[in-house]
Formats: structure tokens, C-alpha cells, sequence
């Protein structure tokens, strides 16, 4: 039984193991080929092109592509990080429409600075009862934050109704953040990209990663080498309530109008792109820069269903066609689970 | 009786991608035969059981029974063709009580009792479920429903591993029993004892590839060890152990300890510089004692004092802070089965908030490289814990106390399912360990271990401490005689 | 009896908060008698086959996120299917159709080896398609026998036809699955499918099953849908939550192995008649969704603690 | 003293909880109502109908519901009639005999709004078309609207259908992906996500063009502050809702109208001539939420004042 003998091998089989090695790899080639297709559907759409009757726009489709994908990549963190110990985190769609609907009321009475800290303490206290739930009393993740991410709603329902009048305000900066460009692509990138980086950091990098990975891989081993679940739980959640409420206030400024429901259908994609990653929901496997790459992919998978000219019910079910066909592939390259 | 044999497997192969498991295993046994399936950690021993009981699929190989030719497609199927195993995980379904286990299988439940009981488990009901059951239970249920289905061969991977030492004997007994009627055993093992007591020959695995096959005779031993590593190696007892001056503070002092529902009355004092063997039949009290001493269960009664400060634990991070870090038996608990060798070593590192911080890097590399150097690891299949053989998983639960520094050792059955190499390995390294000032507890289930790691040992019966035996008197039948209660009580040190 | 006690404690509890809740609803709304417990009935129908299909993949170790669209594809086809043939042949396509989305789903997982939650997650959108494309807006027309079936009581005023049917329909699909072998290897398979294969359970075929049924309890789902409604919309309802969330109400533990229909049948029961009580005392509606969500969210904290303690003793 | 129920099934949109509020405010300012219960959520007929039962349990006089499918809640509607409860839908139709129904016309909105859409491109070119949520009645009603328009004009052709689920975000993202694709169009017909539609034109600097919305807030701001924005608001009032609670005070009172159907007929005001302008002007309201109509009130049929639908209070 020879361990390395790597020079024998054929080089099909060679390039199988570097895939599943490098998992993003296949990943990556496979949004380059979404792309490739939609250029192919909609030739000029991926360069920069005119539109309307007469006339250049400055708008770049790839800017407007990782645009709406960040904050889905951002809710996507909070599932890659939750599912990281077989976790889940339901309530991140309602948590940052609390923060985003909390920020854009509040800004026109209390000041900006003020509002947004009290639309991130918002999706902090969510984060920490949740993490009461999972860490103390041990709820399923599943059912914990269905059950805040319901009572969130009933309270952003009633809250709304005493600031039908107050007016709102999208913070100027937040504003710039979510519509402005620099060289073409979205401000966003100025927010997401130290934050994509703080992410990977902390996964990798840090003591709390390491402790994320061994709670999904082992709880039990965990705990026979002194880690107590429940502070790190805790801790989690909070984390993930603070960036699903970061991620409200991003999509406000690009969306700039605060519906009662305005990230609520990011709940189902950003699981969807955490998997797409290759994040296990079991636990103790994920990684964050798959799950952007996820996002990606699933932007340019609505793109292209948006400019399918074919009935409703058919968009729909393609749509989860190719998620399921995007992960299949996945799982038979990587050999993953 | 004709000369073909029962079960004859030849020419299997199998490969987990660049890791070739087995690379050409043959195997024979006989109508009445007993042969021992032997081999180092990641010899390939439990490829080749499951790969014969259906549960992987080979590469390559002819498995014929009785002459013909057989296609093991799954364990059901193998199970019709009269080979059944006993893996060495419980494979029975933990949200399901015994009856429902046993017709999943189609097992007849009159035959399945009779087993139980000739196997010396007594108070089962057919009602409980498996998931309250103790694992030296669930093995003997285990084999009492491979027995029940009357197999043509019988496979055991290693089932003894978790049992004490009463429940062993029955099992050897039954199986020679069973083996003088007619039936074909394939016995997994590490332990020599066993396999000269019960075995008519020995298959040897290396790599992956059968070695040799040996007849069981007396000396058998030495060649065994020799063709399973491919070198020669001592089989010689312990290398002169002083037995350290038990003056002072204790570094240990149990007082009349007790914890529902087994552990009625302990008291001991373990000292810095000492290993302590702990002997006990299965459920005893010896769980309950390391669980109190680890943190995962708080005492009923009783007193545990550390260097003369009284102490009780909430959670096992407590007793870690205090000094006693704990090995359990079943390494399943232990590991983070996906996760590197690193990073199950380093586990401990991060535990407290205060170090959620950055990991050191260099720091780190340094305490766990030490630590895998120390006990041998095969690091070959690092990447995945749980692609390392059992042995060398087992190894990884030590290291990770190794590296994080010894104070207070806990150690359940360490060498369970380790083979003759790694166990003469670990021996002197719990040794060295005591004479850097460690203190050491030491249950093991294999009374021999005694003599050869431990100063003295006390003898847990009925959940209270029945004798203290010096390393010196403590040969197995004493050591069997006071595991029995065969002995008067005595008081504590 | 003790342990038979102990073993069902959960549901026996459920059953007890029933009672209570019932009770109270008599105290607040004198009124309330065998005219509210059939509403009460039919308003559970098509929650308790949404619970029913959820629970058996969840004993199974699986979850489908996909039952709401396929109640929504079952109600549409018989909707367009009972306007042009008769009842009965359409209402057996339906269930066929429901089996056969079910072991689609089912066949996915087990083939893909991609996770329940994901592949079901996908197929939610599939499903969901499928029943705009067969019908893309309300309309269609049940069989007024099916539509009558759900109404008035049954023999005796005061036992809702409705919960008749409910119970026979779940009991004849499930209690002779739970009692043969495929039951115990439904079990056997959520539990640990690792020694469930080692025992000689063919797992995936077992888990396969289990997803027929889920999309069996889905086609009754549907028809109840159409038969409350009379009409087939193609849009699915919030079935799936709330399935979700009586299973685990139910006692029904995520990730398989434990648990019974009983349980989370009761727990529909629950949460129906919390929303009724929460309506006759003119709680404001807003805060009703609080209320929801605290009872969900406290309920199982309670269990969950109560088990552990138990666990610890 | 009269006991309304409400029963409503979406949730969450600035146009669903201006109806509420409006119910509220008009129960509470009609003498003879003492109590409101309202059931408001989320969720299907069959959820709908689960509400209405409900309602018919706590024993009130009448039931006003925004339907969520004309033909689905018969059997409880009638349930309501047969003991003795008064029935007014509002927004949509019902098809129970005997439920009165106090509705905006949603085809006709969809045709005014298109109609004026198709004739401001001068009667050629392409459009985009974005509807509501699939499989939901007002959508489908709209659409039929929409088509009649479209048939007038057969030399407008649809370049983009799409729905955006009524969702803000989901509007916007499209709207930028069919400027992205730079297949040209003339003019956007919406279902009412209007405002971040404008948004995502000025945003991406492409040059407007004509754009059909609802009287929402947001939208009736931007039609007078966007430069060189031409578009049209058709009104839509969420105040239906109260206007339902006084049909039905009126009929408990033995006031019930000659015939069961009174039919809110939509108004639409346009920015590109002088009386939309004016029109425009008078109805702004920049505090109120962008996502509410500003059409609060029904002149002939609600009397609460402004302060007291903001307020949202109905009798205890
Ligand atoms: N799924 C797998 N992936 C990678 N490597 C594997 C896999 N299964 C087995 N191996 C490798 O095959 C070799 C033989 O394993 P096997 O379990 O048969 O050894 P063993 O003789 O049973 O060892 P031990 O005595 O430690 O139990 C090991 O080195 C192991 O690393
Ligand atoms: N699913 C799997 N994935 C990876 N490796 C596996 C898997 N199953 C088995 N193996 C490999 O097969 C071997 C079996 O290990 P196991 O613990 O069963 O061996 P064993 O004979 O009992 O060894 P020991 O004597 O050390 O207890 C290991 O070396 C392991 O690497
Ligand atoms: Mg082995
Ligand atoms: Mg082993």
C-alpha cells in the first residue's frame, strides 16, 4: 500500500482528485459557463451595451450582477456559518427586513448614526434569543428560528403602524453603498469585500471557526475537550443576526424602498447558494467563498429565467431544476455530501 | 465432509482512491474452523470482513462458498448465503427496542434469548432500547443475533475490543461451541490471548495483501508479529518501571465517591509519578467513576479532592481547568470524524473564549507534529480522521491530551483495538508520562495490561472497591479472582 | 403501564393541552359546539395531510420541503381533471400523481446523493411550476360529492365528518405500513442508516417509500384543498412551515428515527385552535403572529427541556 | 351596536394594511360599531376560509373580506348569510348569491393604465410588462385588462412579461436585467412595484421612458420630482376597505343598496398634462409610507380623517 503514488495515476483520475480537492474549482467553471450561455441567449449582455431607444447606458451587467448578489451572499453566511454546526438559520430574511425597515423609519426621527444602531441591535437581540434557543434550552435550529423569525414579523406588523407617517429615509451612505459604482462595479464591494475576507478569516483562521467546525462534526468530542456549546452558540447566532441585519441595511440602500417583506425571498437562496457552496447541512463542512460563488450562480440563473421568454410555471420549475442539477453535478465531482 | 472449503476467498482488491485498502487478501475457512483474520492497524482486516459480509464492494476478488460462486450485492444478501458478521460498531438500530432490531433481520427471537442468556447478559427486555443499552451489551446482542440466524460462517471484527473480561470468556466459549458443531468463524483481533485460546489457524494481512497463514501452536506469537509488521519485535514484558514513592499530598483523593446508578462507594488516592489500574467486570461503577472524574456527571456522594483542594465538576471544561483530561473508551465520542488529524489534536486549544481568537499557527504545528511523532501516528490518510484505521484513530484521542500537556490522565481502555506494535508503544509512553509527574488512571479491559503499564490497581466490584493489587502480585487469575469478588473487602488506601 | 405512560408521555401531553385548549374555547365562546369543531376539522384537513406527509419523511431522516407545491399540483389536477371526468377515476389519478411526485422526489435524493433539504428545496420550485403550468390561474371544479364529503357530522352531531376522514384516510395509508416490516425499516433508516443497511435494510429503497407516502399524504392534501375550496389554485399555501413546525410539535424528532403521526396530528389540532381562540378573543392580528410564534417557539422549549431533564436522570 | 369581522389574506404590503387601517378608522368612526375583530395573514383560501368560519363562531353581524379567490369561499360565505351575517367583499368579487361586493375594478385599472401607456408611445412599440404574482385572481383579472387594451392597439408588442410577485426587490432586479439585455423598449407597464422601477432607470442612467404605476406614495412623489419622467398613476384606493365597513353599516341598518355590486372605478392621473399635474400635486403626501396609496379616503363613502387611518385604531 504505497500513500503517493500520484505519478501512476491517469491523468482523468488525477484532474477528479484535484477537483475534489479544490472544490471551488468546478464551481467557478460552472458560473463561467452560465455566463457563457446567457452571452450566447443575449449576445452584449455581459459587455457593457446601450439600451433604451437611442443611447449608451453606463451600466455594466457584471455590476449589476454581483451587485444583488452580495447581500444574498452576506444571508448565505449566516446559513454557511449555522450550518457549519448542522445548524440553520431561518429567521435571517425577516431579520433583515426588520433591520432595514427599523433603520429607514427611524433615520428621519432619531438621526442616521442612531438608526442604524439600533436596526443592528435589532438583528443582535434576534441572534442571541436564538441562540438562547439552540445553545441553552437545545430547540431544534430549525424550529427556533422559524418560531423568532415569526415572532419578528408580528413585531415589525405591529411597529410598523405607529410609522405610517414618520416618513422614511434611506441613510445617504447606505444609499451610496447600494447604488452608487466606482470603475463599474457596486459600492457594495467596498462593504463586502473586507467583510467576505473577515468571514474566510474567521472560519479558517481563529479559534471560533475551528470551534464552529467541531460542533457540527462532534459535539460530543467538543465537549470532552472542554468547549461549552452553548457560549459558542450563542455567540453564533448573534453573529448571525448582526450580519443578516448588516445585509437589511445594504439591501435598503440598493433597493431604497422599505416594504415589510423586502428580504423575506432571499430566505430560500441564501440556503440555496450556502449548498450550491458546498456547505453540508450535516455539519462540519462549508465554505464561504463557495457560497459566493453560489450566489453568483444563482443571480445569473434568474437573469437568465427573466429573459426567458416562456410561461410563469415553466421559469419556476426550471428554476429548481438547475439548482438541482448545479448541486448533483457538484456532489458527483467532489464526491461530497 | 468434503475438501472444499466453506467460505474461500481469493485475489480481493480495494481501493479508496489513492489509498488501496486491500491489495490481494485471500482467505479460507473450514466447516468447524476457527481462523484469526490478523494484521497491524490498517492491515486491511475490516475491509475484508465488510467486503465479505457485503456491506462494500470489491474491486476485484472471487468469493466462493461451499464451491460455488457468490456475489456479495449487499448484507442482506450475504446473510442469505449464510455470512454473518459481527462489525466492530454496533450495528444495531438505536431508536428501536431489541424486538423491533430483531425482526428487521428476521431473527427468531426464542433462539436470540437463548443466546443472550448463554452469553451471560441477564435482566434484558425485549423492550428496551438499544440506544440505553451499554456498549459491551450491545455487542453481546450483536453476536446474539448473528448466532440466532444459525450462519454457515460467522464474522467477528474485533468483538471483543469493548468487552470486559467475564463477557469475553462466555463469547470464546460460545464460539468454540459453535465452531465444534460445524460452523466456519472468521475472528478479528489484536489480542494474542484470545486468539491462542480459541483459534485453529491465522490468515496474516500486510498492506493489504495476505502474508502467510499459521497454524496455532505454542511460540506462534513471535512469527505472527513478525509477518503482520514485517519485522521482528519483542514480545518482552515491562521495561523496569520504578514504582514510584507514594508520600505527600495525593494528587487524587477519592473519598467514599458515589454516583447513581452504579458507583456506590470509591475511595482511592492517586499520586503524581503513579499509574493506578483500575479492574472491573462490565458495569461495575467504572463508567460512572471516570464520567464523575471528567465532568460529564455530577456525584451523588462523596468527595474528590485535587492536590488537598476539594473539587466538583459542572462540565468536563472544569475538570480539564483542574488538570484531568479524559480518554473515554468509545473513540466515535472522541473524534470529529471529517476533520483533520490537526485539528482533532488541537481541539482542546480553542475550547475557552478567551483563545476564539487567532489560531497560532506555530505554536500549534509544534504541540501536535510532538504529539503524532510520540505515539506513531499514521498520518498517511490525515486529512479525514475517520479514513485513519481504528487504531490510529484511537491513537489521535490520546495525542490530543499529549499535546495540550498531562496533568491528571484518564484513560478508558486505551488500547482497545490497537495492535501488538502501537500497544508496546503506548505502555512506555504512559510510563514516561507518570515519571514526568503525571498522574495516571488506567481502566483497561485487558487484565495483562496491568502488569505491564500500571504500579498497582484497584478492583471495583459492585460499584465499590473490593482490593488494591500491587503490579508485582497482579497476575490475570488474581486480578480475576478480586474482578470477581472472590476476594474479602477491603479498606482504601 | 408506567412505561407505556413514559414512552408516550409527549403525545399524552399534547392530547391534555387539546383538551385544555378546547375547554377554554368553550369558556370564552359559550357558543362554541359541534358547528366549531367542524369547522375547527376541515380547517385542520389539509394541514394534517401537509403533517402526515412531513412526518413520514422526517421518521425516515429525510425532509421535504416541497409538500405545499405538491398540494398545490394535486388540488389543480383534480380541479381540471373532476371538470371533465367523473369523480372517482379523477380523484385516483390524483393520489397516483401524488405517489408519483413523491417517489420522484424520493428517486432524486437517493440517485443525486444530494441532501434531502436541498433536493426537495429545488423540486419546491419544480412542483410549484408544474402546478402554474397545468393551471395558471384559480379555476377548475371539484366533484360537489367531494366537496360535500368534508362537511356536516358523522353519525353522531359533534364528530366532524371531516376528522373522519381524516383519520381513515391517514390510518389506512399508515397503520399497516407502521405495523409490517417496511415500517420498522422506515424507522430503522431515519435512525441509522448506517446500521439499518448492515441489518439488511434495503435503505434507499426504503427511503424512496417514504417519500411515495409523503407525496400520497400530499395528494390527499390537494383534494382536501379542492374539496374546502371547490376550486384548484395553483398557488401553494403555507403548508409547508406549518408542517414543519407541528411535526416537531409532535414530537417527531428532526433527523429521524423517533416519533409517530399521532403526535403531530394533535399538534395540528393545536395550532388551529390557538389561531381560533386567538380570533374569538379579537386579539389584533399582528399581534396574533407574535402569539403563534411564542407558543411554537415555547412549546418545544419546554419539551425539549422536559426530555433533556429526563435524559439527565 | 354591531360586532365586524375582517378577514384579509395578505399581509405585509403597504396597499393591504392602508385597507386595514381604513377599516379600522371607519369601524371606529361609524356610531353603531362596537367591536372589529379582523383576521389578517398570510395565507391561502382554504386559510381564508379557516378565518371565516372562525369569524361566524365569534357571532359577528357582519363580515367584510378582501376574497382571496372569488369562487373558493361559497360555503362559508353562504354559511355566514344563512345565520343572518352580512357579507361585503371588497377589492374583488365574490360569486356567493347574496354577498355584496364594494370592488375596484382591477380590469379596468390594468386597461387605463395600458390604454394611456399605448397611446403616450404614440401606438407602436415594444413594452415590458410587469404583472403581479401567478395564479392569483387580481392578477389575472388585470391581465385580462391589459390584453383588452393590447388588442387595441395591434401595433404594440410586449418585449418583456414578467411577474415580479409584487416584491420591490424582485422588480428591480428584473428591471435591470432587461436594460442590461439592451433589447430597446418604449415604455413599462407595472402592477404597481412602480417606484423602484423609476429607481432603477435613474440608477442605471438609461433614459426614461413612459411608465405605468399605481398611486402609491413613492410613485405620486417621483411622477412630480423625477426630471423627465412621464408616467401615469391609476388610482387603486386601499381605503376600499373602509368603504366596505360603511356598506356594511349601512345594510345592517336596513340601508342595503338597490343592487349587490358597487363597482370603485379607477381614475388615472397622468404628469403630462395639466390637470394630471394638478391632480398630482394635491394628492402628494411625502410623509405617508412610500409604499401606501395616497388615495386615503373614498369621498362619499369613508368620513374618518387622515390623522385617524395613519393612527390605525379601530373600537376596542
Ligand atoms: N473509505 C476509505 N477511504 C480512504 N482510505 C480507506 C478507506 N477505507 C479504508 N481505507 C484505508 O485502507 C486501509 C485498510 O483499512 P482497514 O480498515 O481494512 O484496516 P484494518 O486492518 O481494519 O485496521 P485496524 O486494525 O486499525 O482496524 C487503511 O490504511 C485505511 O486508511
Ligand atoms: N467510510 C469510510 N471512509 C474512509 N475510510 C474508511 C471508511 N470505512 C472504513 N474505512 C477505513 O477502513 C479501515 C477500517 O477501520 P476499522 O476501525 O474498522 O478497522 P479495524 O480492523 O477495526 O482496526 P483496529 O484494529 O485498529 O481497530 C480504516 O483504516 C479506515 O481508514
Ligand atoms: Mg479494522
Ligand atoms: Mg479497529
Amino acid at each position: 500500500m504505497s500513500p503517493t503514488d500520484t505519478d501512476t495515476t491517469p491523468p482523468l483520475a488525477r484532474l477528479g482528485r484535484i477537483l475534489r480537492d479544490n472544490p471551488i474549482i468546478p464551481l467557478i467553471a460552472f458560473l463561467l459557463l452560465l455566463v457563457v450561455a446567457l452571452e450566447f441567449m443575449r449576445p452584449g449582455i455581459v459587455m457593457p451595451i446601450r439600451a433604451g431607444r437611442e443611447g449608451l447606458i453606463s451600466s455594466f451587467w457584471l455590476g449589476n450582477l454581483i451587485k444583488f448578489a452580495i447581500p444574498l451572499a452576506m444571508l448565505a453566511a449566516c446559513q454557511v456559518l449555522t450550518m457549519l454546526t448542522a445548524g440553520i438559520d431561518l429567521s435571517v430574511g425577516v431579520v433583515a427586513t426588520v433591520a432595514a425597515f427599523v433603520c429607514a423609519t427611524l433615520s428621519s426621527t432619531l438621526g442616521v448614526p442612531q438608526a442604524v444602531m439600533i436596526a443592528l441591535a435589532t438583528g443582535f437581540v434576534v441572534g442571541l434569543v436564538n441562540g438562547f434557543g439552540v445553545g441553552i434550552v437545545r430547540v431544534h435550529p430549525l424550529i427556533m428560528t422559524l418560531g423568532t423569525g415569526l415572532i419578528a414579523t408580528g413585531c415589525l406588523q405591529v411597529y410598523q403602524r405607529f410609522t405610517i407617517n414618520t416618513g422614511t429615509l434611506i441613510p445617504p451612505f447606505l444609499e451610496w453603498l447600494g447604488t452608487g459604482r466606482t470603475w463599474g462595479m457596486p459600492n457594495g464591494l467596498f462593504l463586502f469585500v473586507p467583510f467576505a475576507i473577515f468571514i474566510i478569516w474567521l472560519m479558517r483562521s481563529t479559534g471560533f471557526g475551528r470551534l464552529l467546525f467541531a460542533l457540527g462534526s462532534n459535539e460530543k468530542a467538543a465537549k470532552l475537550s472542554g468547549v461549552k456549546s452553548w457560549q459558542v452558540l450563542m455567540a453564533l447566532y448573534a453573529l448571525s443576526g448582526l450580519i443578516a441585519a448588516l445585509a437589511g441595511l445594504l439591501y435598503l440602500g440598493m433597493i431604497r424602498t422599505p416594504s415589510l417583506n423586502l428580504a423575506n425571498p432571499l430566505l430560500l437562496p441564501s440556503v440555496a447558494a450556502a449548498v450550491i457552496g458546498g456547505t453540508s447541512i450535516f455539519g462540519g463542512r462549508g465554505s464561504f467563498a463557495g457560497a459566493i460563488i453560489g450566489a453568483l450562480i444563482l443571480r445569473v440563473i434568474d437573469t437568465m429565467l427573466t429573459l426567458l421568454q416562456m410561461p410563469e410555471g415553466a421559469r419556476t420549475a426550471m428554476f429548481g431544476l438547475i439548482i438541482l442539477a448545479v448541486t448533483a453535478l457538484y456532489v458527483r465531482i467532489t464526491g461530497t455530501k | 465432509m468434503t475438501d472444499t472449503p466453506l467460505l474461500d476467498a481469493r485475489g480481493v482488491a480495494k481501493s479508496y482512491g489513492a489509498v488501496k485498502a486491500l491489495t490481494g487478501a485471500r482467505l479460507t475457512v473450514a466447516r468447524g474452523e476457527i481462523v484469526a483474520l490478523m494484521g497491524a492497524n490498517g492491515a486491511g482486516k475490516s475491509t475484508f470482513v465488510k467486503i465479505l459480509t457485503g456491506a462494500v464492494r470489491p474491486d476485484t476478488g472471487i468469493i466462493t462458498i461451499a464451491g460455488r460462486s457468490a456475489r456479495m450485492g449487499s448484507p442482506a444478501q450475504a446473510r442469505r448465503a449464510g455470512l454473518v458478521p459481527v462489525y466492530q460498531e454496533p450495528s444495531l438500530i438505536p431508536d428501536l427496542d431489541v424486538a423491533a432490531n430483531l425482526r428487521l433481520c428476521d431473527t427468531p427471537v426464542a433462539a436470540f434469548v437463548g443466546w443472550v442468556a448463554d452469553l451471560g447478559i441477564t435482566g434484558l427486555r425485549l423492550t428496551d432500547l438499544i440506544a440505553d443499552l451499554p456498549l459491551a451489551t450491545l455487542r453481546i446482542l450483536d453476536l446474539a443475533r448473528a448466532l440466532a440466524s444459525d450462519p454457515d460462517v460467522l464474522l467477528l471484527d474485533e468483538m471483543t475490543a469493548a468487552l470486559p473480561t467475564d463477557l469475553v470468556e462466555n463469547v470464546l466459549r460460545v464460539v468454540r461451541a459453535r465452531a465444534d458443531l460445524g460452523m466456519g468463524v472468521i475472528y478479528v483481533s489484536h489480542r494474542f490471548t484470545e486468539i491462542s485460546a480459541l483459534c485453529d489457524r491465522a490468515t496474516v494481512l500486510r498492506d493489504g495483501r495476505t502474508v502467510g497463514d499459521l497454524r496455532i501452536e505454542p511460540g506462534v506469537e513471535d512469527r505472527a508479529v513478525e509477518l503482520m509488521l514485517g519485522e521482528k519485535i519483542a514480545l518482552g514484558a515491562r521495561e523496569g518501571a520504578a514504582i514510584s514513592a507514594r508520600t505527600g499530598t495525593p494528587r487524587l483523593a477519592i473519598r467514599n465517591l458515589a454516583a447513581a446508578p452504579k458507583l456506590a462507594d470509591v475511595s482511592f488516592d492517586l499520586h503524581a509519578g503513579e499509574v493506578l489500574g483500575v479492574v472491573a467486570l462490565e458495569g461495575q461503577g467504572q463508567d460512572e467513576l471516570f464520567d464523575v472524574l471528567a465532568g460529564f456527571r455530577k456525584s451523588t456522594a462523596g468527595t474528590l479532592e485535587i492536590d488537598g483542594q476539594p473539587a466538583r465538576f459542572a462540565h468536563p471544561s472544569e475538570a480539564i481547568a483542574a488538570g484531568l483530561t479524559y480518554v473515554p473508551g468509545n473513540r466515535a465520542d472522541a473524534l470529529m470524524a471529517g476533520r483533520s488529524v490537526r485539528e482533532n489534536i488541537a481541539l482542546p486549544f480553542s475550547a475557552r473564549p478567551r483563545n476564539w481568537g487567532p489560531i497560532k499557527r506555530k505554536m500549534e504545528r509544534a504541540r501536535t507534529d510532538d504529539a503524532i511523532a510520540r505515539l506513531q501516528i499514521d498520518t498517511r490518510a490525515q486529512g479525514e480522521v475517520q479514513r485513519l484505521s481504528g487504531g490510529n484513530q484511537q491513537k489521535v484521542t490520546i495525542g490530543r491530551w499529549l499535546a495540550t500537556g498531562v496533568q491528571t490522565l484518564l484513560l478508558f481502555d486505551p488500547t482497545r483495538g490497537i495492535d501488538v506494535r502501537t500497544k508496546r508503544q503506548i505502555y512506555p509512553l504512559v510510563r514516561e508520562l507518570a515519571e514526568q509527574g503525571a498522574a495516571v488512571l488506567f481502566y483497561t479491559s485487558e487484565l495483562a495490561e496491568v502488569r505491564l503499564a500500571c504500579d498497582r490497581a484497584i478492583v471495583i466490584f459492585n460499584g465499590r472497591v473490593v482490593d488494591i493489587i500491587d503490579a508485582a502480585r497482579a497476575d490475570e487469575p488474581t486480578l480475576m479472582r478480586a474482578a470477581y469478588g472472590l476476594t474479602a473487602a477491603k479498606g482504601a488506601a | 403501564m408506567t412505561a407505556l405512560i413514559r414512552k408516550h408521555a409527549w403525545v399524552i401531553g399534547l392530547a391534555v393541552l387539546l383538551a385544555l385548549l378546547l375547554a377554554l374555547t368553550k369558556l370564552i365562546q359559550p357558543n362554541f359546539g359541534a358547528p366549531g369543531l367542524e369547522s375547527l376539522a376541515r380547517s385542520a384537513l389539509p394541514f394534517a395531510f401537509a403533517t402526515a406527509a412531513m412526518a413520514v419523511v422526517v421518521i425516515v431522516g429525510g425532509i421535504d420541503l416541497s409538500v405545499a407545491s405538491m398540494m398545490a399540483v394535486c388540488a389543480v389536477t383534480a380541479a381540471v381533471l373532476m371538470e371533465r371526468m367523473a369523480g372517482v377515476p379523477a380523484l385516483m389519478i390524483v393520489l397516483a400523481v401524488g405517489l408519483a411526485m413523491g417517489l420522484v422526489n424520493g428517486a432524486l435524493i437517493v440517485l443525486t446523493r444530494v441532501p434531502d433539504i436541498v433536493v426537495t428545496l429545488a423540486m419546491l420550485f419544480v412542483w410549484e411550476g408544474m402546478a402554474l403550468l397545468i393551471l395558471s390561474s384559480p379555476g377548475g371544479s371539484v366533484a360537489p360529492w367531494l366537496s360535500g364529503a368534508t362537511r356536516g357530522p358523522f353519525l353522531i352531531d359533534g364528530l366532524p365528518m371531516a376528522l373522519v376522514i381524516m383519520a381513515l384516510a391517514i390510518a389506512i395509508v399508515w397503520l399497516p405500513i407502521r405495523r409490517s416490516k417496511l415500517g420498522l425499516a422506515i424507522y430503522a433508516t431515519g435512525s441509522d442508516p448506517l446500521a439499518a443497511f448492515r441489518s439488511g435494510v434495503a435503505v434507499d429503497r426504503t427511503k424512496i417509500i417514504a417519500y411515495g407516502i409523503c407525496g400520497l399524504f400530499c395528494a390527499m392534501g390537494g383534494l382536501s384543498l379542492a374539496a374546502l375550496t371547490g376550486i384548484g389554485e395553483p398557488v401553494p399555501g403555507p403548508y409547508l412551515m406549518a408542517s414543519v413546525a407541528a411535526v416537531v410539535l409532535g414530537g417527531v424528532v428532526l433527523g429521524g428515527g423517533k416519533g409517530g403521526l399521532l403526535g403531530s396530528i394533535i399538534a395540528v389540532f393545536i395550532l388551529r385552535i390557538i389561531r381560533t381562540i386567538l380570533t374569538l378573543m379579537a386579539i389584533d392580528p399582528n399581534v396574533t403572529t407574535i402569539v403563534e410564534g411564542v407558543i411554537m417557539v415555547g412549546v418545544v422549549m419546554l419539551g425539549t427541556a422536559l426530555t433533556l431533564r429526563g435524559a439527565r436522570r | 351596536d354591531y360586532t365586524i369581522g375582517v378577514s384579509n389574506t395578505v399581509q405585509g404590503n403597504g396597499w393591504r394594511e392602508e385597507m386595514i387601517c381604513a377599516m379600522r378608522a371607519q369601524a371606529l368612526v361609524e356610531p353603531d360599531v362596537t367591536g372589529l375583530i379582523v383576521a389578517h395573514r398570510n395565507t391561502d383560501s382554504a386559510g381564508q376560509l379557516e378565518d371565516l368560519n372562525n369569524l361566524i363562531e365569534a357571532g359577528v353581524d357582519a363580515i367584510v373580506l378582501n376574497p382571496s379567490n372569488p369562487d373558493a369561499l361559497n360555503s362559508a360565505l353562504e354559511a355566514a348569510m344563512a345565520a343572518g351575517i352580512v357579507v361585503v367583499a371588497v377589492d374583488a368579487g365574490v360569486t356567493a348569491e347574496g354577498a355584496y361586493i364594494l370592488s375596484n375594478n382591477q380590469e379596468e385599472y390594468a386597461y387605463l393604465g395600458a390604454r394611456w401607456l399605448f397611446e403616450q408611445i404614440g401606438g407602436a412599440g415594444d413594452v415590458v410588462y410587469m404583472r403581479g404574482i401567478a395564479g392569483v385572481s387580481a392578477d389575472t383579472d388585470r391581465h385580462n385588462g391589459f390584453r383588452r387594451a393590447l388588442a387595441e392597439f395591434p401595433n404594440v408588442n410586449v418585449v418583456h412579461e414578467v411577474f415580479t410577485g409584487w416584491q420591490q426587490d424582485q422588480g428591480k432586479q428584473q428591471m435591470f436585467d432587461f436594460l442590461a439585455t439592451g433589447i430597446p423598449f418604449d415604455g413599462v407597464w407595472t402592477s404597481g412595484i412602480d417606484n423602484v422601477i423609476v429607481d432603477a432607470f435613474v440608477e442605471s442612467g438609461a433614459p426614461l421612458v413612459p411608465i405605468v404605476g399605481a398611486d402609491n406614495a413613492g410613485f405620486v412623489g417621483q411622477l412630480q420630482s423625477v426630471e423627465g419622467l412621464a408616467g401615469a398613476a391609476v388610482t387603486n384606493p386601499g381605503s376600499v376597505g373602509g368603504a366596505g365597513i360603511a356598506l356594511a353599516v349601512d345594510i345592517l341598518n336596513g340601508n342595503a343598496p338597490a343592487s349587490n355590486v358597487v363597482l370603485v372605478d379607477p381614475v388615472l392621473w397622468d404628469n403630462t398634462t395639466e390637470d394630471g399635474r394638478a391632480t398630482i400635486a394635491a394628492a402628494q403626501n411625502p410623509d405617508l409610507d412610500p409604499e401606501w396609496p395616497v388615495s386615503t379616503q373614498i369621498p362619499g363613502w369613508t368620513d374618518y380623517t387622515l390623522e385617524q387611518i395613519i393612527a390605525c385604531e379601530g373600537p376596542a
